[in-house]
């Protein structure tokens, strides 16, 4: 199951790129499960999820509290908590 | 009516309340935030998740409709490189009731800034950069409303 | 910065909140009142009290000044007869707190309402005219901000 | 003790004047008792004043309850129940 991913302000700065094609195995079940298992790879990725706390999701351009179930995701954004208005 | 605009471009406040003020209501209400040169501030970039700002301000302003007697919302938040001084969201509302049209646009800025994928970052004269965190009194604004 | 006009001629809500903007408090709320065309209006006049107008609206302004941190208040009453379309009254702040603008624009309309002697006489198509009438909802509206 | 009257609003129209001087006797002392005796006058004033509960004042262009005393104001406006914003 292919998963587009999309980072944006400082999550997307320490991982260095915008977003990525990713395909997680079946046991990745969540998008903290996701977060853990793209963190595994270290470097820039280890970095931006160091503190899940601190992060926030969009499943399908829809908020999504990171205990959300990612079957049948097509996109998953992870980003910091927004700061707009 | 219902217009949201997500961009680059500068607004003029002055134009989107001629908009609502046509819409024969008697009531127009507007919240405009600019950007503060505060702490020596020089940029402040704008960035959004652009497949999903325009759905999420919807939202914010289908909300607003539902509670409240509106002739018509305009939301616009812009995108990119500001300076201070610049304006960067614009909230406008139009009813037969003034209340009403206060009220929402209360809410609607106080939703946008917790439901509207936008990030903030800074850059100051001394070079130093940084994100600009989200607040918990923001949440708290936003949470009084309810639902 | 407080100004107030007691005025005859037309106002521009864009200038008015140019103004505000330039202040730097980052926020700018506002509100506009225009005649509504209402079961075949066709002309409003408003009347008011010249001496003693803009002391009261100036009261007005202040008080709010007290209550909220504000950089700056507009207000702007028109007097004369004005027809469907035409703007009434403009209230006008900035802060640095979106929150503080929001609801002193709130008060400011609302105190207005009940603290500067205009009176309103209405006149429609069928040739009737009448004077309007104070509403309970305006006094209870101004009651809820207190003393 | 001279006070410059003025009326607004259908208070002017049934008096038929903007305002006017007038030289109550001592024994007027509030604006009620002031509203009373031009209402004896007879005509538009009776007519204006007919129902107090209607009126309100402004004592040299403050407002004022109906039972402020008078004594040595220079102004007062009678009117109904203000309408602007």
């Amino acid at each position: 199951m292919a998963i587009e991913m999309l980072y944006f302000a400082w999550v997307r700065e320490k991982i260095g790129v915008e977003g990525e094609r990713v395909d997680p195995p079946a046991t990745v079940a969540t998008v903290t499960d996701l977060i853990d298992w793209l963190a595994a790879r270290g470097g820039g990725h280890a970095e931006a999820f160091e503190d899940p706390a601190r992060l926030r999701a969009a499943v399908d351009q829809h908020f999504a509290p990171l205990d959300t179930a990612i079957a049948g995701a097509r996109e998953i954004a992870i980003f910091p908590p927004v700061t707009g208005g | 009516m219902i217009a949201i605009g997500v961009q680059a471009e500068a607004f003029d406040p002055g134009v989107e309340l001629t908009r609502l003020e046509a819409l024969g209501g008697g009531g127009v209400a507007s919240f405009t935030g600019l950007v503060r040169g505060d702490g020596g501030l020089v940029e402040m970039m704008l960035e959004h998740h652009p497949g999903m700002t325009e759905k999420a301000m919807r939202a914010v302003a289908e909300e607003a409709a539902r509670r409240w007697p509106l002739l018509g919302i305009v939301l616009i938040h812009r995108y990119g490189p500001l300076v201070p001084g610049d304006r960067i969201v614009f909230v406008g509302t139009a009813s037969a009731h003034r209340a009403a049209a206060l009220e929402a646009c209360a809410f609607l800025i106080d939703w946008l800034k917790t439901a509207a994928p936008f990030w903030k970052r800074e850059r100051f004269a001394d070079g130093t950069v940084h994100w600009v965190e989200a607040k918990a009194e923001d949440d708290a604004a936003a949470a009084r409303w309810g639902g």
